[in-house]
């Protein structure tokens, strides 16, 4: 795969990825003669190749080459797009995409999520399939756009651009109430996001006033690594960082629905055509808590710090109130929609336990919670396209007719409840697990700032999650059996239980739910370098990021042989410190003291170059 | 070798249900069986090696086996993993043997049992022996697992095969209500199970056996700071939390009774025999935890106790078949979890190993009779198929004798242990609780028998006669007669002067487990035989009354039953517990969410509509200024004209 | 004073004559030939204008005036008889359509 | 010396206005003859007045003076009178006026093209095109007859005379105190004479705007066409007449 990664191709593949939907897009919107059938399958060709494209893009980075420490960015590439020379402070806003560990999975997602949703809504979009499809393709792109992006005003560029797409398809091809639905999730979310782009300029101007960066001059940029040098040199006093967090989290918050501002995913969720909802719970979502990760989080370390135990105590009212809610919801998608509600206050949750399992926890949530959760879309979808009802009462043992459909549907409630051996448990017992430890963190300076009291509520997650999901499969599958008046509709063509078609878009994601849950190492192992050290290095106050990181080991390990009586149990983990081979060690050496030159202006976060 | 024993069902259940679809339905239940005997003989090799093992080191030494990793799982900390390793030591060994036995006797019985009454395979047959495989795969993994988190995992995923069993006949609302009840009991015992292993990594920063347990013998948290007893105590009673959900103890016991809504074969193996243990070997696993804690102990004794002697008492007043020995399996468990109170592991282990058999006996020969009067179990509606039915009778009643303790039965032997150890043990009340119980089963186990096989015979309508159970139903039913009566020697020494002259308590079983828990200092005075002569009385006591009120004077029990109406009613509704759960959890949670779903849609959507309020307020504020009139745009332009003319000029 | 301010002041005083009329009389053509003072008054600056210059770009520019208001006529009044036969009177206020 | 002759501007200015408010047809009152034409001398002996003190040159200067005043008094009237027919035909006598101020100041060609193309020209298409739309007008004669019923009462009055008050009086005011440096006071009487200098320039150095001004008449012509010649029904029945503010909710979004 090596000689892949220095042809044109390789250097190019991300632009590629991202702009092949957007042009594909474009000329579908031109292309008004083609019959509904061709516009299809151009669609899903076009979304398939892209994914093509990701998994290349995924196998480039995987090839280990030399010289680039795990946790740097990849893929990278960078042209000028906005340049203005000034006397004294050029402007060079640029089009910097690359990707590392948290972006790789989430664009992984997202190329595979697309397609799926493309040929699931095939027999769900009877009207206007041009301008649907080619909707659909402009949103795919977006997406890409945002997990790429390295400089923060193309990434609140793509940010702002899913909105537009989805706010069509959510108000033509919607439910009954979906003008209404489309007006409060687009207002809603672009109000919020206004704050944010207020703090993408602050940041952005402030940036501009101090020589930072390698080469010492004053230019105005919105590139990521020079704001997140902007944080790591103190420049930024503690109430500029409240005021950026806020800024931030106002539009960060209402994207993911933390507790209070979620009021417009439910009504967005059963507005929503089958795969708009798809592709907004999978992917939409996550922009927010991404957001969060990567700028919030990075940026402004002290402030993060200050608000996460607010920030912990809404996502804890969020599981707990997500949960509820959804239990008592009549329409199995609004059950759905809360229950994203719920799973996404874990995945904050997680994040903001500042723990390496938290944070690990919560971007595998990110993608598992695409997973399981799309999928439910899609069975809820296609139920809904057999028998045109959504409401709970209306249906009943639908397990008899269509068993494959149960089959699937209790795989995936069950991925989502969290049952062990499928994704969703790893992630929630990793972002358990990190809030739990999460003052325990092992540096003795620093504090985690979440802790037990978090996590038990949070834990109670887990429970009321079994109950309201069981609900509604009770309630769907088994009994005896009740359709709705009208009964079963084979108008579309569509058999009793799922045709090939449908089978064929929920397998990938059902064996996507397993192979997470059973073998999430080689996801883990993307994940974790950069998540160490694009966030939780950039988080660490200086004083306590010394060699006492890895001091523990040898601590536990002495704690462990107290009495020579019990041999240590050489293969139990405790012991797996000094299993890992000496090379791995030296990979896994402190930042500081990797050999790397350092910008001579050294200021107290030196270490954390 | 000992990763295959749980792959090997899981392969079978994956078989199952690919190829279960087409055709092969009928025969598709080998698929299940042939990899659960190779389960078995697997089982069986380990046992031996594990023999040879212990024979080799020293004797009487807790000798810690080694936990072999299979693979790194998860990320924990910077550089810790969290794996999944697997651990053979002979506790492991027994619950195997135990499980894969009664599996493979329970699969059996159930190729005859699913069938239809002129031979068909039922609806749903090759999902049934799937379903089955799954649950073996995930009770071995359970009892297989090196560390907690394997443990945890084995222990939802057993919850899953409980709920997807009880849930089989899912066309009756019953079945459906039943299964959903069962799952969320046990998430309640496992969400308390998930915080004790949470907690366990808090504080002891690994969730490895071997490092935990030495951890709390050294009384040291991983940061070296001492551990201090409240912490352990805590752990401890988190875990039993899960337990007492896994294990159908006092509070969480409701599912167990509304968990015979499933096929029979399924109350046999997993609510009868295997999984309800599960919740015993964990305690027993992990009793290096409870040992530190004596306030712990204490509260696992007592609550067996309760469960033991609540449940006994309730299967008085039952008339279904399968409730009456759903709640005697809770009251054994209740002896079981009473034993590991007064820290007698082994004996618990030990009357787990022997109840498996009869209690499994017990079920099955249930369903034969169940199998016969087409689906009914009311012991009212049949009576007198003594002679219609003589293998089922025969097993049926050694499977009795051997729950009422009768002596020389296996059940005698292991409860008979468990008071020995309850009443040396400084909690004596507990042990006369114990006491009374014995008498009680003894009691309603053959009331049951009587009132279902002795007298004349009479048949529910709809059956002409009663015929007995094909081969594959029979001769499991068979073996585990041998089995419960055979498996109590295994825990008895030949030795003269003992009971009845020649019997000893603690045998070869307990000395293969004492490398687990250690060799408590053996007691061979008097006292122990006395005891096994009471305890032997009280069941030939309670037999006889059972013999006397529904043989002899049939009339009596409706008398009393008159006369202790409101105690009767009592305990007939089981204590009312499932309406009380019902209205004080269920239904106040569900107007909780209520609130929240209105509080959703008024509340913050009201606040979002106030905020609306200012643009749709300015914007109507505009309105009134454009009266659409030309001359009034025009004199607005004018007038700006003016005012920029007049500023312009000013300023300069 | 010369002669130059005296025109630019009369070409002001005809420009205002002319807003005045154009935001109050209410009959359609009465406004346009209140634009058509106004153009005059505008005419008469640009002469002084020139004038006072001193050269001829004045004029040129008058003349330019001159052709705008000829347009200007042709058109306002095309529109005039069409909103006339629409409405069937030159009231302004019955075009009251863009209300908000 | 210079203060005084500002306010003197504003005083011409403010008693022209009040004379123009006067003179605008009210409802119900007609204006009273009378004091207008007090107002009017009065605002023409200020203005008269005002030219005296700065000019005091030749007698030519008479004529100037007269001429100008001919002009405010058409404009005036132009404004004022109820009668469209009026109005046009006041119109005519102020382009005249005009026209003959430029003879004054030496641009005859202008002077020419206003008489021709103006008055001659676009005030025939006014009284033209009101002819064709007064039939309906009531018939009774005088000079201060029944305007048109809707014609009565003009719109804000108040405002847009203070309006144009400020207007004048702002322009004025600026003229008046700007010594216009390098004013040479001499007619434009090149060796050639005006029209054959102004000729020149126009086709040397403003050749393209003549050919813009040309297209532009043409498309204006076409335009004029275009839009006065199709019979548009009186009431298209198509459109249902919709209240107004109801005309933008029906429409469907997409």
């Amino acid at each position: 795969m090596l000689y892949l990664a220095d042809t044109w191709l390789g250097d190019h593949i991300l632009s590629i990825v991202i702009f092949l939907p957007i042009i594909a897009a474009a000329m579908l919107f031109s292309r008004t003669a083609w019959q509904p059938e061709s516009i299809r399958r151009f669609a899903l060709g076009i979304s398939l190749l892209t994914l093509l494209f990701a998994v290349l893009a995924l196998l480039i980075y995987v090839s280990d080459r030399p010289g680039i420490a795990p946790a740097e960015w990849r893929l990278v590439e960078r042209s000028d797009w906005l340049v203005g020379e000034d006397d004294q402070v050029p402007l060079r806003i640029q089009y910097y995409v690359g990707v590392d560990g948290i972006g790789l999975p989430l664009l992984l997602l997202t190329a595979l999520l697309t397609p799926l949703a493309i040929w699931g809504s095939f027999s769900g979009i009877q009207d206007r399939h041009r301008e649907y499809y080619a909707l659909m393709l402009l949103l795919h792109g977006a997406m890409l756009g945002v997990f790429c992006a390295r400089d923060l005003l193309l990434f609140y560029v793509f940010f702002e651009f899913t909105l537009i797409p989805l706010y069509f398809l959510i108000g033509i091809w919607g439910g009954s109430q979906r003008q209404k639905a489309a007006d409060m999730f687009f207002i809603y979310t672009l109000s919020g996001s206004m704050l944010t782009f207020a703090g993408v300029l602050f940041l952005g101007w402030k940036a501009s006033l101090l020589p930072i960066g390698p080469d010492g001059l004053r230019v105005f940029t919105f590139e990521l690594d020079r704001l997140y040098q902007l944080a790591a040199d103190g420049h930024l006093s503690l109430n500029t960082q409240w005021w950026l967090f806020i800024a931030f989290f106002a539009g960060f918050a209402i994207k993911v629905p933390l507790f209070p501002l979620h009021t417009w995913l439910p009504l967005a969720h059963t507005e929503a055509p089958t795969a708009g909802s798809v592709i907004l719970a999978a992917v939409l979502l996550k922009l927010g808590t991404y957001g969060f990760l990567r700028l919030s989080l990075p940026m402004l370390p002290e402030a993060s710090i200050a608000l996460a135990p607010i920030i912990g105590v809404l996502a804890v009212a969020g599981i707990i109130y997500g949960a509820l809610a959804a239990w008592v919801q009549r329409d199995i998608k609004k059950l759905v929609a809360y229950s994203s509600v719920s799973h996404l206050g874990f995945c904050l949750l997680g994040m903001f336990s500042l723990h390496l399992a938290g944070l690990t926890g919560s971007v595998l949530y990110m993608v598992n919670h695409g997973l399981s959760t799309g999928a439910l879309f899609l069975v809820v979808g296609m139920i809904y396209e057999r028998y045109h009802t959504r409401e709970m009462d209306h249906l009943g043992g639908l397990a008899r007719q269509m068993p494959i459909m149960a089959f699937f549907l209790i795989l995936f409630a069950l991925s989502s409840i969290g049952l062990p051996g499928l994704n969703g448990f790893v992630s929630e017992f990793l972002v358990l697990l990190g809030t739990f430890n999460s003052e325990k963190f092992v540096l003795p300076g620093f504090k985690g700032p979440l802790g037990i009291a978090f996590a038990v509520p949070a834990a109670s997650g887990i429970l009321l999650g079994a109950i309201y999901m069981l609900y509604m499969v009770g309630r769907v599958l088994f009994g005896p059996v009740k359709e709705p008046g009208h009964g079963f509709d084979s108008s579309t063509g569509l058999t009793r239980d799922l045709t090939p078609r449908e089978i064929g878009v929920l397998t990938p994601l059902a064996i996507g739910c397993i192979l997470l849950g059973v073998y999430p190492k080689p996801a883990i192992e993307i994940m974790e370098p950069a998540l160490d050290r694009a966030v939780l290095a950039r988080m660490v106050p200086q004083e306590s990021a010394s060699l006492a990181r890895y001091d523990l080991s040898d601590k536990h390990k002495q704690a462990v042989e107290l009495d020579g009586a019990y041999p240590v149990d050489s293969h139990a983990d405790a012991s797996n410190l000094d299993a890992i081979s000496q090379s791995d060690r030296q990979h896994r050496m402190p930042v500081h003291l990797q050999p790397e030159i350092r910008n001579p202006s050294t200021t107290r976060r030196e270490v954390l170059r | 070798m000992a990763i295959l024993i749980p792959l090997l069902p899981l392969a079978g259940a994956a078989l199952v249900g690919l190829i279960g679809l087409r055709g092969l339905r009928a025969r598709s239940h080998w698929l299940v069986i042939l990899p659960v005997a190779a389960s078995l003989y697997l089982a069986v090799q380990l046992y031996f090696q594990v023999q040879a093992s212990t024979q080799a080191c020293a004797h009487g030494v807790r000798q810690m086996f080694e936990s072999f990793t299979i693979y790194q799982w998860m990320l924990a900390g910077p550089d810790s993993w969290l794996n999944v390793s697997f651990r053979v030591d002979p506790l492991t060994c027994v619950m195997l043997l135990t499980v894969l036995i009664v599996s493979f006797l329970v699969i059996i019985y159930s190729v005859g049992y699913m069938r239809d009454h002129h031979g068909h395979a039922e609806r749903g047959y090759e999902r049934f022996f799937a379903f089955l495989a799954i649950f073996v795969f995930s009770m071995c993994t359970l009892v297989l697992a090196g560390n907690f988190l394997v443990l945890y995992v084995g222990w939802e995923l057993v919850g899953l095969s409980s709920y997807l069993l009880i849930g089989f006949y899912y066309q009756r609302p019953a079945a459906a209500a039943a299964a959903k009840k069962a799952f969320l009991v046990n998430r309640i015992g496992d969400f308390g199970f998930g915080l004790g292993i949470l907690l366990i990594y808090y504080t002891f920063g690994t969730l490895e056996y071997a490092n935990v347990f030495r951890m709390i013998q050294a009384g040291v948290t991983v940061e070296g700071v001492p551990l201090e007893s409240a912490r352990v105590t805590t752990i401890a009673l988190l875990l039993f939390c899960g337990a007492m959900g896994k294990s159908a103890q006092l509070p969480l016991h409701v599912w167990l009774p509304d968990a015979m809504e499933g096929p029979t074969p399924v109350s046999a193996l997993i609510h009868a025999a295997t999984m309800v243990t599960a919740g015993v070997y964990m305690v027993a696993r992990c009793h290096i935890i409870f040992a530190a804690s004596p306030y712990a102990m204490w509260i696992v004794a007592t609550i067996g106790a309760a469960t033991a002697l609540f449940a006994a008492t309730i299967a008085l007043t039952q008339f279904d078949m399968k409730r009456i020995l759903a709640y005697s399996t809770l009251s054994q468990l209740g002896y079981m979890f009473l034993a590991l109170g007064v820290s007698a592991f082994d004996s618990a282990i030990f009357h787990l190993f022997t109840h498996a058999f009869f209690k499994a006996l017990l079920f099955l020969g249930a369903g034969s009779v169940m199998h016969a009067m087409a689906g009914e179990i009311d012991v009212r509606r049949f009576g007198g198929l003594r002679k219609s039915m003589p293998i089922t009778h025969a097993t049926f009643l050694i499977g009795g004798l051997a729950l009422a303790g009768f002596p020389f039965l296996a059940g005698f032997w292991s409860k008979d242990e468990i008071i020995h150890a309850a009443f040396e043990s400084d909690m004596p009340w507990l042990a006369w609780v114990a006491v009374v119980t014995a008498w009680l089963t003894a009691f309603y186990t053959f009331r049951m028998i009587y009132m279902a096989f002795y007298g004349r015979e009479r048949l529910p309508e709809g059956v002409e006669h009663a015929h007995e159970s094909g081969a594959w139903m029979s001769l499991p039913l068979v073996i585990l007669s041998i089995g419960a009566i055979g498996a109590g020697y295994l825990g008895v020494t030949i030795h003269r002067g003992g009971f009845a002259g020649i019997f000893e308590p603690h045998g070869a079983f307990h000395d293969f487990l004492s490398r687990n828990f250690g060799r408590p200092e053996v007691s061979h005075e008097g006292g122990g035989h006395l005891l096994m002569y009471v305890s032997s009385l009280i069941a030939l006591w309670g037999i006889a009354t059972a013999w006397y009120f529904y043989r002899r004077r049939p009339t009596i029990p409706m008398a009393i039953a008159l006369v202790a109406g409101p105690v009767y009613r009592l305990l007939y509704h089981k204590y009312y517990v499932d309406e009380v759960y019902d209205r004080v959890f269920v239904r106040p949670l569900r107007k909780v969410g209520e609130i929240c779903y209105d509080l959703d849609r008024y509340l913050i959507n009201g606040v979002l509509w106030l905020i609306t309020l200012v643009p749709r307020g300015i914007g109507f504020g505009l309105r009134r200024w454009q009266q659409g009139a030309m001359q009034g745009y025009a004199l607005g332009m004018v007038v700006g004209l003016v005012v920029v003319l007049w500023w312009m000029l000013m300023t300069t | 004073m010369t002669t130059a301010t005296t025109l630019i002041i009369l070409g002001a005083a005809l420009f205002g004559i002319g807003v005045v009329g154009f935001l109050t009389r209410r009959n359609l053509i009465i406004m346009f030939l209140c634009t058509e003072v106004m153009f005059q008054g505008v005419l008469i600056n640009f002469v002084a204008m020139g004038l006072a210059r001193g050269n001829l770009q004045g004029q040129v520019f008058a003349l330019f005036v001159l052709v705008i208001a000829a347009v200007e006529a042709g058109l306002g009044l095309a529109i005039v008889v069409m909103l006339y036969r629409r409405r069937g009177t030159l009231d302004a206020e019955s075009w009251r359509g863009m209300r908000g | 010396m210079e203060q005084m002759l500002v306010y003197l501007a504003y005083a011409a200015a403010a008693l022209g206005a009040l004379a123009v408010y006067a003179a605008l047809p009210r409802e119900g009152r007609p204006a009273s003859r009378g004091v207008v034409l007090t107002l009017v001398a009065a605002a023409v002996g200020a203005l008269l007045l005002l030219m005296g003190q700065l000019l005091g040159e030749a007698g030519q200067r008479v004529y100037f003076y007269v001429l100008s005043l001919l002009t405010l008094g058409g404009a005036v009237r132009v404004v004022t009178h109820p009668r469209p027919v009026y109005a046009a035909l006041f119109f005519v006598m102020v382009v005249l006026s005009t026209a003959a101020l430029m003879v004054l100041v030496g641009a005859e060609f202008l002077a020419a093209a206003l008489v021709i193309v103006y008055a001659g020209a676009i005030l025939v298409t006014y009284v033209f095109v009101i002819m064709l739309a007064q039939q309906s007008a009531p018939q009774s004669g005088g000079m201060f007859a029944q305007a048109l019923q809707y014609d009565r009462d003009s719109r804000e009055p108040m405002a847009a005379v203070l309006v144009g008050f400020v207007l004048v009086g702002t322009i004025a005011g600026v003229i008046v105190n700007y010594e216009w440096t390098g004013l040479a006071e001499y007619k434009t009487t090149a060796a050639e004479g005006n029209t054959l200098a102004l000729g020149r320039v126009l086709l040397t150095d403003f050749a393209v705007s003549v050919e813009l001004a040309g297209l532009l008449l043409t498309v204006a012509m076409v335009g004029a066409i275009a839009l006065a010649r199709k019979r548009i029904p009186q009431h298209d029945e198509g459109e249902p007449e919709l209240a107004p503010g109801e005309i933008g909710k029906r429409v469907s979004p997409f």
